[in-house]
């Protein structure tokens, strides 16, 4: 069964490539995304066997981040059926700059994305650390086309970027995973194996130099994947030129990857004692992140990048989370959630802008709640959930963790992460609102009708992020419970 | 015991625009002049009665309620106070903010008939009015605060009757402090010199008796009369805390206080013809200087 | 509780039936309409029922949130708050219907009516939340929803920025009362308001409740919010906002200092200091306006000044030991609370209705409207005076209990004592001479005299769904007037809630209080006999006399014209100038340089100066900064690399070494 | 044994050197080539005897990826780029010399502080593959085409791998073919990036990356 989480999408990934027909091939796309959500929602009723050796298996946090991934996945793949059916025409001009381009072969974006779909589904089981790492490597290579899906300059540079910086970064926890297995190796030279729960076991043996050091090099290279400052870099350019389709992707769905290799770490670290040292750099980097990320969504004048900052700043508030331990590891489990729900929304929401008012820029788009009353609204919603709102999921994961913080003591980070959320919630909002209020400019007409999916599935996506904020089944706060239980 | 409450209202009714014609006397003689009779201003009560009235095409409902609520308000306050040895007929706690607010209905009233007419000499006297009661206003209080903290009493009919010598004597920068303070505000708020100039004839440069300058008939003998019980109201309370006879017998100390009044009309009639009108501008400095006299007062 | 209980369902089914009908107007008008007043009707009857003196009802739930839970009560305290914000939002929901109309050609309606359900029923739960996380997250639907009522007319710019300071702000205060709820549940083991009881630090709980609520209420420095978003709302709005919404904050406040324990005399004098210059500032800022909205904004600031001045004065009696000061500060501050409602939302409706025919808010470009808009007029005078604290209207009663009680604190306690008592009560005098200066200008310049536009000369009255609500409040200003003493009587449980005193001393001075109000009472009633007996004698005298019409006595100028009138700023003119320093009002003046001069202009503007010299430099600050540290960000790939092995060496040389 | 070990970590330690003064695009190539021929020996020699299939097959696997299809790849890629061939580095070589050598200290002393639990076969793996990787970052930082960084990239899998092999880590076949199929799949895909690049920007100079900043403008 596990197997099959991972080898449907890849399958049906291959098989895109060589499919001719449009038709067919974005069936395949919503086929296999549906068996595979349904797949992975059924391993919550049947826990699956674990397979290959125990080196994919489902535990509590994993299955949390598979079925998480699965269902975006879903709600993606109905929007870029739609998407690519609008983006048909095979040239467009560039709305900064004015030439023409062409975009990738539809083909290969949709076997890209089957593609993503299977690495990360791999990082979410993988038990074996150095598989995971393999998995979170694919997750680079199989996502680089999808950025480079507008055949431009921009887009181009992004890409080179994202997959320099990765793989950069990717190497050093590949390091990372080498020095781990020195960590694991005892004076006699029997070692540990690299299995998680191995690891964890037998935690007390690790050496402990060599581990710090592992977890270091590992905090860093997946950091760099995850975005945490000053290593998120690539970030910005990679959300902003990718289609929203990818960046909803890339920042509700792999960002959560490369942020549970991390937590893989984290886990082993707790178990060997070592929670204050790795806590302390998580809520270092995690606090950083956050007030780069203020420092670039105030006075910023590209939506999308905003957005993609704003991821920055919310994987911060995910380290903060784990790094304070305790209760507020609960809420940052939760956060990854919320986060993921409200920001792919918002990416796609960002997409329906783009493509009527053909421009990135704030200052360009006005009235977007008259242009377009759903995605219009789905915007605002957005933005005071993404900015820690109530009545909205994200308000009671940062509650949560900043209950935490509070409760142990930790009033200078509180105070800090407060600041931080305020100041961004100002840079925020002056763009948003006056995106979303106020008369559009005259040359826009609402004119062309769209597909539903496009403004449904945000829509969809939006509900469960109000309803997360009301709400939390306690199926739900169970699973959470159980994520959160080996990370302190 | 009802008629001893009374007294002090009948007496300020009957002799309250007599203070007015002592004042102006007063001036006259000092100037060397033979001056109107005392009794001028009732002759021109009297006179005003009688007449019609003309109205602005401007002027609404509230130009004609005007003198009316400011007189029924006056009226009202005048039960509060005490005159001689007669208790007020009517006293409870906090009932001299009742009374400091009973003359902003009226002042209210008043600048809102102004206000009606339309004309910019009105408006300005309405707008000098308000300005300088905003700043009497706290002075009147802290002044009453002052009272308030020598007698303990918060009610003005007791704290007035509670002033006495003996007070005086173990608290007289106290009660020499709050009187001056007393006395700018009555000044300040009867529109006399040095803050106004009831006589003067050049519109710009009145305060009170340029916002009256469309009533005419009836009305304007309501706000005249209006104004004399107010003067009247002020002076009752210097007078009390100025000359705090209490023999024991309630009719010699009417007759005191009757005799303090006077003194007080002839002292203001004195003042304004030694001193000329002062700056608009420095009005408020006038009043400020009333304010930390009284602070200083309740401080010290 | 189960009335509450359909009270909140109706509000909820009227957000509902708003979405559903967005596009039938007349449906959308009846349901969304409906709601709130269904809701607000239901949900009086057991919210005057408790603040009479029923006794307290609660209902609790579980709630799948993390330490949340659905605990609703009603008690003394929140009943007293409930009363105004139903009566308030039924009445705006009605002038809603007529008002808004005037928009229906150009948008769609449907969220103004979803948000005012939203906004009602979220007031409504904030003052009943009995969980910390149910109360924060109605705080903060209320704020929301506020601000999408506020930023209705967005397609104005000046909206816009209105909306978004108030959204940064309301967000900033809820910040500090996160933090708050946190501590107090932190000291107490669990979130729920019932188990909150006295903790160590109680005075930094205080001063963090200070900063949230006081945010949300508009306590100078923290009001900078409020003249932007009041006046951009739409006038039925403002009038909630400011009339009732605002007041949650008091309500949180007092609410937090039923939690801490025995009070500390600090707290009061922080109070009244906050009081004074919230006071003073907001009526000498409300002088220099010239647009009637943001004056009766910054009005608001000073009424909510004279409401902290009332619970700083009774801390303060708490706290020495006099429960007489105790007793009448409260009880004045908490009338006041319902006053101020009433007389506010008074004022902003009859600024709508103006705004509505005239299609402008200059004070300077009115005039004459009494003889246009009799009803508007009228009961615009009664707020006017009701507002300037004049007997016999109910802004007089709250006032003297204050007055009273900070009387009776600087009778009975020492010279250190008496300080705040003395700075409270000359302050109240100044608020109240310069009120008074403020409603003469607003009320006389718009109404009085003759139109200074086209615009005021064509005038109309609106119509019965926008009066009525103005009639209803202003006899309700009449009616507290001469029946306060009844409701002071009905706040023994409250204060004892709120004040810890027992109930034997606050029913002996509050039974003295209430006395002294009745007098007052008395008193106002023969005033307007006596009003009444000398305008009889008046007609009397005159039926039998000759009465004519003429122009204005303009000194034997024979033909003035309304652009002669004196104006609002040159009315408040000698106010603004006395008070130079702190307003620091700009002026411009041009012209006058020929020996016959063409043109002049003058041009007065009066900026906020927390605003201008705070709240700006402040977040240029952040700007400037974070445009510092933009550069980072410069696109080379080798440079990102860089970052990376920097911060790896560093973070290895650091933990290893 | 132990002596072959050294030399071949001496020879790599060298090559990093020639990989930051080389100027010539080609000899960079050529160099990383070199490396991972090296690494397959290394491999081999850190069997401690015990030659399996696997354990021969692996390491012969890696050299032939990293010593010929990858160079092969990003050969084909600098050829289609057509461009200037020097390396154009953004600092000189001296300063990329003594860089290096500032490096190689940095090595020395980790090596120094982190000591592996078992008795290593020589006392320069760690420092060596560490130095190595070092090097790798050092040639993306320091160099302007894209075609240098991926070499870099290269240099500091390179490094790595280095470091695996050293400490005898005896990881799961598929693990190891599944991490070299990465770098494989890696470098082709950066290969196609820098064939768009040269026909989008007519340069492949990174360091004139600038549309997307947030530079305020």
């Amino acid at each position: 069964m596990i197997k099959l989480l991972v080898l449907i999408p890849a399958c049906a990934g291959i098989v895109t490539f060589f499919v001719g027909s449009d038709r067919i091939r974005r069936g395949v796309l919503i086929s296999a995304a549906l068996t595979q959500t349904v797949l992975s929602l059924a391993t919550w009723v049947v826990p699956p066997a674990p397979a290959m050796g125990a080196w994919l298996a489902e535990d509590p946090l994993g299955k949390l981040i598979e079925t998480l991934t699965s269902v975006l996945f879903l709600a993606v793949s109905f929007y870029a059926v739609a998407y690519l059916r609008e983006e048909r025409s095979q040239t467009h001009s560039d709305f900064e700059e004015g030439f023409i381009f062409s975009n990738a072969r539809e083909a290969s974006f949709t076997g890209c994305l089957l593609l993503f779909l299977a690495a990360m589904t791999l990082v979410a089981v993988s038990q074996q650390l150095a598989l995971l790492w393999v998995a979170i490597e694919a997750t680079t290579l199989a996502s680089a086309p999808l950025i480079y899906f507008h055949r431009h300059h921009r887009s181009l540079e992004a890409t080179w970027k994202y997959l320099l910086i990765c793989s950069v970064g990717i190497a050093l926890a590949l390091l990372g995973i080498f020095f781990l297995a020195v960590a694991a190796t005892n004076p006699d030279g029997s070692t540990i194996a690299l299995m998680e729960q191995d690891l964890r076991l037998n935690a007390h043996h690790l050496n402990v130099p060599w581990f710090k050091a592992a977890f270091v090099l590992l905090l860093v290279g997946y950091g760099t994947k995850m975005g945490l400052a000053p290593f998120h870099v690539w970030l910005p350019d990679a959300h902003s030129e990718a289609p929203s389709v990818a960046s909803a992707l890339l920042s509700g769905a792999l960002l959560n990857c490369a942020f549970l290799g991390i937590l893989r770490a984290q886990e082993i670290s707790v178990a060997a004692g070592l929670a204050e040292f790795s806590g302390r750099l998580l809520l270092i980097f995690g606090l950083v992140s956050m007030a780069v990320a203020a420092v670039f969504i105030c006075g910023q004048t590209d939506y999308k990048r905003m957005l993609a900052y704003s991821s920055v700043e919310h994987m911060g508030i995910l380290a903060v989370g784990v790094g304070l331990g305790g209760a507020a590891v609960f809420g940052a489990v939760l956060h990854v959630i919320n986060h993921s729900l409200a920001k792919a929304m918002l990416f796609l929401v960002a997409g329906n802008l783009l493509a009527v008012y053909r421009t990135k820029n704030t200052g360009g788009v006005a009235g977007a709640l008259s242009v377009l009353p759903v995605s219009g609204a789905l915007w605002l919603l957005g933005l005071f959930a993404i900015t820690g709102s109530p009545p909205f999921g994200p308000f009671l994961s940062e509650f949560t963790i900043l209950k935490a913080a509070l409760d142990q003591g930790q009033t200078l980070v509180a105070v800090i992460y407060l600041s931080i959320l305020a100041v961004i919630l100002a840079g925020m909002a002056a763009p948003a609102l006056a995106m979303a209020q106020g008369t559009p400019p005259e040359h826009i007409v609402p004119a062309r009708s769209r597909s539903v999916a496009l403004s449904a599935v945000p829509a969809t996506l939006g509900i469960a992020v109000f309803v997360l904020g009301i709400y939390v089944p306690p199926v739900l706060t169970r699973a959470l419970r159980e994520a959160a239980h080996l990370l302190g | 015991m009802l008629f001893g409450s009374v007294l002090p209202l009948i007496v300020a009714l009957a002799c309250a625009p007599l203070m007015q014609g002592v004042i102006t006397r007063t001036k006259s003689v000092i100037a060397g002049r033979m001056g109107q009779p005392l009794m001028q201003p009732y002759h021109d009560l009297w006179k005003l009665l009688h007449k019609g009235a003309v109205y602005s095409h401007t002027t609404s409902w509230i130009f004609r309620t005007g003198p009316m609520v400011s007189l029924a308000s006056l009226l009202l306050a005048l039960a509060l106070v005490p005159f001689g040895g007669f208790p007020a007929l009517s006293a409870f706690s906090g009932d001299f903010i009742l009374l400091a607010y009973l003359m902003a209905l009226g002042r209210f009233f008043i600048v809102l008939a102004a206000l009606d007419t339309g004309s910019s000499f009105e408006g300005m006297g309405a707008s000098r009015e308000v300005t300088f009661s905003a700043l009497a206003e706290p002075a009147l209080f802290l002044s009453l605060a002052a009272l308030a903290r020598q007698t303990g009493r918060i009610s003005i009919s007791p704290l007035l009757t509670a002033v006495s010598w003996s007070v005086w004597a173990h608290a007289a920068p106290m009660l020499g402090l709050t009187l001056a303070a007393l006395i700018i505000v009555f000044l300040a708020e009867n529109a006399r010199i040095p803050v106004d100039d009831p006589t003067t004839h050049l519109e710009l440069t009145m305060i009170h008796e340029v916002m009256v300058l469309d009533h005419g008939g009836p009305d304007f003998a309501m706000i005249q009369y209006g104004a004399a019980l107010k003067m009247w109201l002020f002076a009752t309370i210097i007078v009390a805390v100025a000359v705090p006879w209490h023999s024991g017998n309630r009719w010699i100390d009417t007759a005191v206080g009757l005799a303090g009044m006077l003194i007080l009309a002839i002292a203001t009639g004195v003042i304004e013809s030694s001193m000329a009108r002062l700056r608009l501008l420095r009005v408020p400095q006038l009043l400020l200087v009333a304010i930390v006299l009284a602070s200083l007062a309740v401080a010290l | 509780m189960t009335t509450l209980v359909a009270s909140l369902l109706f509000f909820g089914a009227g957000a509902v039936a708003s979405v559903i009908f967005a596009r039938r107007q007349r449906w959308l008008r009846l349901f969304g309409a409906g709601g709130v007043i269904l809701g607000s009707v239901c949900g009086l009857v057991p919210a005057v029922r408790v603040a009479m003196g029923a006794p307290p009802q609660s209902l609790r739930m579980a709630w799948d949130v993390p330490y949340g839970s659905l605990y609703l009560r009603l008690d003394a305290l929140s009943a007293f708050f409930l009363v105004p914000i139903f009566l308030i939002c039924a009445l705006a929901a009605l002038y809603g219907t007529e008002y808004l109309e005037a928009y229906r050609e150009r948008k769609s309606l449907a969220p103004a009516w979803f948000f005012l359900n939203v906004l009602a029923a979220s007031m409504a739960v904030v003052v009943l939340a009995n969980n910390a996380v149910l109360f924060l997250m109605a705080w903060e639907t209320m704020s929301l929803s506020s601000f999408f009522l506020v930023t209705f007319e967005n397609e104005k710019k000046s909206t816009r920025r209105a909306g978004w300071t108030y959204l940064v702000a309301s967000h900033i205060g809820t910040t500090f009362l996160l933090v708050l709820f946190v501590l107090l549940g932190k000291a107490n083991g669990s979130l729920d308001f019932d188990r909150f009881g006295p903790a160590s630090g109680a005075g930094a709980f205080f001063v963090l409740a200070l900063a949230g609520f006081g945010t949300k209420a508009g306590f100078v420095p923290l009001h900078v919010w409020l003249p932007e978003a009041h006046p951009a709302a739409p006038s039925h709005v403002s009038a909630i906002m400011s009339a009732v919404m605002i007041k949650t904050g008091i309500y949180g406040l007092l609410r937090i200092l039923t939690f801490l324990g025995p009070m500390q005399a600090w707290w009061g004098w922080t109070l009244c200091a906050i009081g004074l210059s919230s006071g003073v500032l907001g009526v000498l800022l409300a002088l220099a306006q010239h647009d009637l909205k943001r004056l009766l904004a910054y009005h608001s600031v000073e009424n909510i000044g004279i409401i902290a001045l009332g619970i700083g004065v009774g801390i303060v009696g708490v706290s020495l030991g006099e429960p007489f000061v105790a007793v009448a500060g409260f009880a004045g501050a908490m009338l006041h609370v319902l006053n101020h409602a009433m007389f506010k939302a008074l004022l902003f409706l009859d600024a709508g209705n103006i705004a509505h025919t005239t299609h402008t808010r200059e004070i300077d470009r009115l005039g004459g409207l009494l003889a246009r808009m009799p009803a508007t007029g009228a009961t615009f005078l009664v707020g006017a005076a009701a507002i300037s604290g004049l007997p016999p209207l109910n802004g007089f009663i709250s006032e003297f209990l204050i007055y009273m009680a900070s009387f009776k604190g600087a009778v009975s306690s020492g010279a250190f004592g008496s300080v705040p008592m003395l700075a409270t009560l000359s302050g109240l005098a100044l608020i109240g001479g310069l009120a008074l200066a403020c409603f003469t200008k607003a009320f006389g310049i718009v109404f009085l005299g003759q139109p200074r536009s086209e615009r005021a000369e064509h005038a109309r009255e609106a119509g019965l769904a926008m009066l009525a609500p103005g009639f209803v409040l202003a006899a309700g200003c009449v009616l507290v007037g001469l029946f306060g003493a009844s409701v002071v009587r009905a706040m023994a449980p409250l204060i004892s809630n709120v004040t810890h005193l027992q109930s034997s001393l606050i029913g002996f001075d509050l039974a003295g209080a209430a006395n002294s109000v009745e007098r007052v009472a008395q008193f106002g009633a023969l005033l307007i006999a006596m009003a009444a007996l000398l305008a009889l004698a008046r007609t009397k005298v005159l039926a039998r006399r000759r009465v004519s019409t003429a122009t204005t006595w303009d000194c034997g100028y024979a033909s003035p014209s309304p652009r002669m009138q004196y104006t609002a700023s040159s009315f408040a003119q000698p106010l603004t100038t006395s008070f130079r320093m702190l307003l620091q009002t700009r002026e411009v003046l041009t012209g006058m340089e020929e020996t016959f001069p063409r043109r002049a202009e003058f041009h007065s503007h009066t900026d906020d100066p927390y605003q201008r010299y705070l709240f700006q430099p402040l977040f240029q600050s952040i700007n400037r900064a974070t445009a510092f540290l933009r550069p980072l960000q410069q696109g080379g790939v080798q440079l990102y690399v860089l970052y990376i092995v920097v911060t790896l060496l560093a973070v290895m040389l650091w933990e290893i070494a | 044994m132990s002596q072959l070990i050294n030399s071949v970590l001496v020879l790599l330690v060298l090559t990093g050197f020639m990989l930051l003064s080389s100027s010539r695009l080609a000899a960079c190539i050529h160099v990383v080539a070199f490396q991972g021929v090296l690494l397959g020996l290394l491999a081999i020699l850190m069997q401690h005897g015990e030659l399996t299939v696997t354990g021969v097959l692996l390491p012969l696997s890696t050299a032939l990826v990293k010593g010929f299809l990858l160079p092969w790849l990003l050969f084909r890629a600098m050829r289609e780029a057509d461009t200037v061939r020097e390396v154009e580095p953004l600092i000189s070589y001296n300063l990329s010399i003594i860089a290096g050598s500032a490096v190689l200290v940095f090595a020395l002393w980790l090596g120094q502080r982190l000591r592996l639990p078992s008795q290593p076969p020589s006392s320069l793996l760690v420092p060596a593959a560490l130095f190595m990787s070092f090097v790798g970052m050092l040639v993306i930082v320091s160099r302007r085409k894209a075609v240098t960084q991926a070499l870099g990239y290269l240099a500091l899998e390179n490094g790595v791998y280095a470091f695996g092999a050293a400490v005898a880590l005896r990881l799961p076949v598929l693990v190891e073919l599944g991490i070299l199929l990465d770098v494989f799949v890696g470098v082709f895909v950066m290969g196609i990036a820098i064939f768009h690049i040269s026909r989008e920007f007519e340069h492949i100079d990174t360091d004139k990356f600038a549309a997307s900043t947030d530079r305020p403008r």
